[in-house]
């Protein structure tokens, strides 16, 4: 890839107001918030048409810092904010960041649903497989046999493979990527923000205040070196695949609603003429 | 009503300031058989927002849990220390970290600003048992709860390691507590020495 | 001819879906749910038509989570339920009043608690609209009594909730639900549309507690790029836990419903100028009032009604009047007694308060109602 | 200072009030151009090394390094 | 030595933790919320270790179900949450209630509405434990002031729970869930266990409205096979809409709460005797009331205190009597008068009622109490 | 197969109350029941150790009929009860049945999240594409352009591939058949009753009242006759799959369970001999 | 008060009381200018549930929109029949299906039986419009609503199929109606001869 | 007579008060055996062609149909 300049981050934060950010050092949730401005400012997308939405969570915390449109939702809900607000304003390019826990416990049926949809929204998943803001619970996405404050004796639930789910929830576009693949966020956010329909990234991130200490007691930096040496843009046994997984098209929802509204109006001009037609 | 003695301890997330609080009230209520009760505030973030513990001690019941005004408020932070200095006994006394906190109050609080990360530093290698120091300053100043009471209570709480740092920092604290109660005021290489 | 062409004989429903699209609602999100389908019906039908949007989501959470969403995004948005919705919308019926979202919420009340019986009437939610979320927070609610009603109410329940920034409760029932009654040409009703801003991006807070009773909400989108949260939050929206930024935020979120009193409450009385016995009702029970006070009238007994069109904010202030020449009160409604409460406490003491409750699906009979006058 | 505006014509300029310490720029700088001075803020130890790869700033949770010639302007 | 180590210095949360399980508990469904959480802690490392259930669910709809599953299953069971997770499981406490199916809800009352303030306390979810869910239907709700307290109510609730088949809410505050004070070996309570059928299953119906206020709930799989539904049902479960069988069973479902409530309401009187002024208040509130009293009668007022243990059913007779000798009512609670509505209706004009309320997610300042009390 | 005999049906049928069922002339949901009580009895479970439990919709209204431990639960929930029930009664046989609309809309989570999870469930969605209860409207597997009475212009919803999203979120069985396989209703419901795990069911169901009226009008036997022709136990083009589509074992929830019980308990006795031995 | 006209609709899913009185409360709303109120009452069962349609009809405002005292019952089942049958003003009238409905009633209620489905089968083919037979007959007894009204409400609420056979239905019994309240007893002979 | 006592010895029996008339076992009757009266009940109309498959009764959504062949005792 040719190295393209980007504009000067500082321009896309809410840098006088709400720095430094509430997360914990180390915490991959900002890798990610940098990875979604970058990708909103690769594609040089003007702020005011950019609306960035979370649920509840460490990650939801991301929008403050954002200077798009932003709105902090409610534990798992996101997405259906989302949906109204896409509908409503069909311009706006909406990205919805979620948890794990956010996304795929609370949050699931809406997960699911607005995949079915394919409404043409962003939705991406920061996976640190636990709940870092209630303080290290269990997350639907939480290993076999991991330490978690609710799973003292090991983690017995078995996970979900979110970008599996996603594509059999049928969603246009699915790809996984890391925190420490932190170029590929920027890449991959910016190619499911142009993907029409439902796109998803799951990003892989660490939480070594909970996660890491509670497994191994591995800090930021551990972590990062596990997301690079067990992950591969290959299929290779024992590696996490990362890259597009899914990139198919399907009728979007906003183009297959303008259908069906011209349908209607026309059905409803049908139902007029016959109308004057019979009082005449 | 018999006295009622209110700490308050506040920093940020990480400075200790909870289980300082913890080991103070343990201290007062397991090895002095006070009654004690500890409400701590928590903040949004998960790391180094503002943290507040408070340790009411009686020989009473306790009523309400939070400090009215403070008999001893520890300062780990600029922020703290400008929320609460005003919330005060008479005579109350603030014991703030002097590498982080400034401004002059005026009144009938006694300000000591003192380097309790440098001590803790000194005694232990680093500067995470800082709240142990003041615990100890505490203890030494105005004899709240004694010093063997909050050793007990700490070995309690770390049965494993940080046990020995916290308790060195702890017993510099207690001196240096005595120091000041008399008076006295401690250059650095006097503080090298007391430790 | 013209005019018979234009008398319909059409149902609740069918009239709160066009009071609705009269009052500008261009979304409605929503769940299907038993008595309230009639809603959703004529609105997919007519929304499309019109270029709107009507979209059934995945329950009842996401319908009103979608329905802030697009309220946001600068459209007028409600939804429509009965109370199993009723009760899963409450997280997000607290978030609209905190984030300020106008919206409206139809709850077309069945017989409960539970699954209760689907089909048959009560008035059971009525306290719930008003506590159903955590924490304390205000809200309106209305309740029609008529066909003609249904249409105008929901109207104003779209004009309120603009007003004031504020998710409003249409409390319908399924009697007024799926009655049928003659109308002819609705009436023209005013309808008020979103404030814009009056300053530049520079200068707008969405929450400016400096601004009189209701800062204007600007649609997102349209470059002025601030925050909305659940959390409590300051003038711009960012979250806050400083008391000196969230007591003012308090004061005007409960001032700009309470301190506007005159403007949300709306009661109908008949009979009160003279009445020793004041029947305090609403919805389709006040219908069973009314009838009971006719023929109580015509038994000779001074009686008159209150029929609260608003039900919260609780119409305090005149029922408080009433007291100095009623000497009873008699709440007439399907539940167990919840306006009932509000009544006894506004009264305090100044006059009887009885009431004629029914709450296992069936309407309150006007001759139940007689019959408790008589038994004084 | 304001952010941003710090050492414009360094390689890579650090903002350090918002550092957090956590230590990744430093471990995967791959020319080990990086190092943290006491209060465990980077620094360009070795400005020589640094291929300006970006890296450091792609990794930073807290938006505290920049590589200006990454950027417009 | 002995001693110093029975003697342990814990939070609410523990405690209420540990009290579930000297009740009992078996099985225990929660979803992760702020301030609740420590509760999960404890119960996720000790219920297992004792052959117990513990289980993190996908949502708190999912929890409470999965609760009333295991109810039903035989199990005493609970869940615990705070405000948003409480607004969610509003549709599930109407199910219990209506299948009378027995359960426990810890809210641990966090600042509102909506998000609010996590991690600061409110008393804000009164009313809604009282009328969150929709329809008519009685609840419990019981608040505990003290570590000691949250061990005991928290026994209590089960056997609340477990003697009238409904659900119990325990009401506890951040302050409350978060304090730690010392406690030493609990106290031993009595714990109630579900009474078995005392017939076969051909004369077993698990809704006889003939056997008392609560007939015997088998458990699932004894060999009963009956029915159970939210419906609104006959005395064998099946769904019906009779009136004749709808309105006994409306009966005993409210009489046997309304019937029992010297059972189920406890309050605790301090100073009251003697006492012109009674401040009414419960949970972590009480403790800045109680406080204020002491203040205030060493300035020689004569000033007492109410602390309502049981708040729902209401403790109305106690209330009412006092006004025989109060002049006066404060009623002092983290919301924005809650339980004070409820004293203004009881009270009903026989004495003054006014209220020390605070919501910004700071409690009650006993200086404020006092301040009121010297203001009259 | 050998015909086996059945024990006399009214034996598993709550034949002195409730008969005849609420549902429509021609419904399938009746023949799904007479599925669901031919797979237990084949299996010759006794009645008191099977519990069945739905949620709210025609299809919910199924345990009423059956003599069976039954539990009516709320809408879109059924699945959260039986976690609950069978965690407590690990003896009891745990059938579930749901509405298209009960499993997959409103209850779409608990549904992903019970498949995760694994516990020994049996579930069964009576898939008629439709809401019955409530009068026609849409559901999640409506499909494309189908009319429903939210739906005036035809659907425009993707719908959800039942057993593919059950197969994503970690079912341990999963398979499919329709209202005229009858016989495979019955067998398949054996198998998954039998199975150790999660196990899902769909049975393809006609709503002639509704969906057949507002699609091509069709009624109880035209609706039949269409998944006799267009359903199949191979793969064709064109036909929807019929049978077992997945049959893994995975770790069954409760065997996890029991094994954790054992290393909390384990643990605690270790942590109570160390109290011990310091005290000496 | 004006006259308070009540008629109740009362059988099973199926057997059309909903449009009938749909039609029957349109005729007079809309093509009689009176007010009407109509309210009907679903069972759970999707179909052959029992089924309730009420009609309130009267010159002035209709408060309470459900039937006190009916004016008219029409039962076209016998569950309907056991139901409502004692809930009739004084010289209420009762139109039962005979086919259907048995059980005698005393008092000041008339009861006809008839066979509305047969009458329907044999005007139309088929015994489906037996509910707009019934209407017929409450309006050539009753004269509540013009049989012209009802023709008019009919035609709009079918446009299209359906709407002969009804018609020819309802005529059937509005003679039948005419018949009856002269006080004549019809035949099966005289009905084929009427319709 | 109670449900399932109607007629034992027939090859199929019919339980009339639970049929609903929705005209689904005759119309996939393989052997064409069953036929409906004027209330629209099936009846067994051609008893020899009835090759006892059962398939009417798993068919029947109502219970209606019994194949007693099929069945223990
Ligand atoms: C209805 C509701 N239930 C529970 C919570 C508490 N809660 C806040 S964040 C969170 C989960 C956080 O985990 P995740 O979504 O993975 O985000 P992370 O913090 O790990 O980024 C929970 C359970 C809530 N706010 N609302
Ligand atoms: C919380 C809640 N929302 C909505 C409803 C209304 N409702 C009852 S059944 C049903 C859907 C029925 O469709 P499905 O699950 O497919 O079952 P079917 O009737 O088709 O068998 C709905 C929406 C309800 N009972 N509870
Ligand atoms: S708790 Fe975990 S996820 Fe949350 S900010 Fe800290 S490190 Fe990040
Ligand atoms: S730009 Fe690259 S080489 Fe230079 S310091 Fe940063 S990571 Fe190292
Ligand atoms: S990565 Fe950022 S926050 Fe971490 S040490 Fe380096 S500059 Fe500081
Ligand atoms: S409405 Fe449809 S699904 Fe419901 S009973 Fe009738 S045919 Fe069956
Ligand atoms: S058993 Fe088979 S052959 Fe005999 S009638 Fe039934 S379907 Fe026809
Ligand atoms: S299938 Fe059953 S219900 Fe249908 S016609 Fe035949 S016997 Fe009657
Ligand atoms: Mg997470
Ligand atoms: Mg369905």
């Amino acid at each position: 890839m040719a190295v393209e300049k980007l504009p000067p981050l500082q321009d896309y934060l809410r840098t006088k107001k709400k720095f430094p950010t509430v997360w914990c050092p180390g915490c991959g949730i900002g890798i990610v918030l940098g990875g979604v401005i970058r990708g909103v400012a690769r594609l040089k997308l003007n702020k005011d048409e950019v609306a960035l939405l979370s649920g509840i969570g460490c990650t939801g915390r991301m929008p403050v810092y954002a200077d798009f449109n932003t709105l902090h939702t409610t534990h798992g809900r996101a997405l259906t904010f989302a949906t109204g607000l896409k509908l409503a304003r069909p311009g706006l390019k909406v990205i919805v960041v979620m948890g794990d826990g956010d996304a795929l416990a609370i949050g699931g049926n809406h997960f699911i649903h607005a995949a079915r949809r394919n409404l043409d929204l962003t939705a991406i998943v920061v996976n640190n497989g636990i709940y870092g803001m209630t303080g290290g619970q269990q997350s639907p996405t939480t290993p076999l046999s991991a330490r978690a404050i609710t799973t003292p004796y090991g983690n017995i639930d078995q996970p979900f493979d979110v970008c599996f789910l996603a594509k059999a929830a049928g969603a246009s576009f699915v790809a996984r990527t890391t925190t420490y693949h932190a170029g590929e966020v920027e890449r991959l956010v910016a190619r499911a923000i142009n993907k029409k329909g439902f796109a998803v990234v799951e990003i892989l991130s660490q939480c070594p205040v909970f996660y890491g200490k509670m497994n191994q007691g591995q800090n930021a930096v551990e972590m990062l070196r596990w997301f690079r040496d067990n992950t591969s843009t290959q299929s290779v046994a024992g590696k996490i695949r990362r890259g597009i997984l899914v990139d198919q098209d399907l009728p979007e929802y906003l183009g297959e609603y303008q259908k069906l509204v011209g349908r209607a109006q026309e059905k409803k001009s049908v139902r007029k003429r016959m109308a004057a037609g019979a009082s005449k | 009503m018999s006295y009622r003695y209110e700490v308050r301890l506040a920093g940020e997330g990480g400075q200790g300031v909870v289980t300082g609080g913890l080991v103070l009230a343990e201290a007062a209520a397991r090895y002095e058989g006070k009654n004690v009760v500890m409400t701590q505030t928590y903040a949004p973030q998960q790391r180094g927002g503002p943290a507040r513990t408070e340790v009411v001690i009686s020989e009473d019941d306790i009523d309400y849990p939070k400090v009215l005004e403070a008999d001893v408020l520890l300062a780990l932070s600029q922020d703290a220390f400008d929320r609460y200095y005003r919330q005060m006994k008479r005579n109350g006394v603030i014991i703030a970290e002097s590498a982080r906190v400034g401004g002059e109050v005026s009144g009938h609080v006694t300000v000591f600003r003192m380097p309790l990360e440098e001590v803790s530093r000194q005694v232990t290698g680093s500067g995470l048992s800082a709240n142990f120091v003041a615990l100890g300053v505490i203890s030494g100043l105005r004899g709240i709860v004694s010093p063997v009471a909050l050793r007990s209570a700490l070995r309690a709480r770390f049965p494993g390691n940080g046990r020995e740092a916290n308790l060195k920092a702890l017993s510099a604290g207690v001196l240096l507590g005595k120091y000041m109660k008399q008076g006295k005021i401690i250059s650095p290489t006097e503080l090298r020495q007391v430790t | 001819m013209a005019n018979r062409r234009s008398v319909r004989f059409i149902q609740g429903n069918e009239a709160i879906a066009e009071g609705a699209l009269a009052a500008g609602m261009g979304f409605f999100a929503a769940y299907p749910i038993t008595p309230a389908n009639e809603i959703s019906e004529v609105l997919a039908r007519e929304l499309p038509a019109r270029g709107g949007i009507f979209i059934q989501m995945e329950d009842e959470i996401a319908s009103l989570g979608a329905v802030l969403g697009a309220s946001l995004g600068g459209m007028k948005a409600g939804t429509a339920t009965s109370g199993p919705g009723f009760s899963l919308m409450q997280e997000h019926i607290g978030y609209a009043a905190t984030a300020e979202i106008p919206c409206v919420v139809v709850d077309v009340q069945r017989a409960g608690p539970s699954t209760g019986i689907p089909t048959h009437p009560a008035q059971g939610d009525v306290m719930q609209a008003r506590w159903g979320t955590h924490g304390d927070h205000p809200i309106i609610a209305l309740s029609p009594s008529s066909v003609l009603e249904c249409y105008a109410l929901a109207v104003r329940a779209f004009n309120l909730a603009e007003k004031y920034r504020t998710p409003v409760v249409l409390l319908a029932d399924e009697v007024v639900a799926h009655m049928r009654e003659k109308v002819g040409e609705w009436p023209q009703l005013e309808v008020l549309t979103r404030p814009a801003a009056a300053v530049p991006p520079e200068w707008y807070f969405p929450y400016d507690n400096d601004l009189g009773d209701v800062p204007p909400l600007v649609s997102f989108g349209e470059g002025y790029r601030y925050h909305v949260t659940g959390l409590l939050h300051d003038k711009s929206g960012f979250p806050t836990q400083r008391v000196d930024e969230v007591d003012p935020w308090f004061e005007r979120l409960f001032h700009k419903i309470e301190g506007n009193v005159d403007d949300i409450v709306q009661v109908e009385e008949e009979g009160t100028e003279d009445a020793e016995t004041v029947l305090v009702s609403y919805g389709a029970s006040a219908r069973s009032a009314r009838h009971a006070m006719k023929m109580a009238r015509d038994k000779g007994r001074m009686v008159g009604v209150v029929r609260l069109i608003t039900i919260w904010p609780f119409p305090e202030a005149r029922v408080r009047e009433l007291t100095r020449q009623a000497k009873r009160f008699i709440v007439v409604e399907m539940n167990r007694g919840q306006v009932r409460l509000e009544v006894e406490r506004v009264v305090g003491g100044c006059a009887a308060v009885e009431g004629v409750h029914r709450y296992d699906g069936e309407m309150v009979s006007p001759l139940s109602i007689v019959k408790a006058i008589e038994e004084a | 200072m304001t952010w941003m505006e710090a050492e414009p014509k360094e390689k890579v300029t650090f903002y350090r009030q918002w550092c957090k310490n956590c230590g990744i720029c430093a471990a995967f700088c791959p020319r080990a151009a990086l190092a943290y001075d006491e209060a465990g803020c980077p620094f360009l130890a070795d400005p020589a090394a640094c291929e300006g790869c970006g890296l450091c700033e792609l990794l930073c949770p807290d938006f505290a390094i920049t590589v200006p010639s990454r950027h417009e302007g």
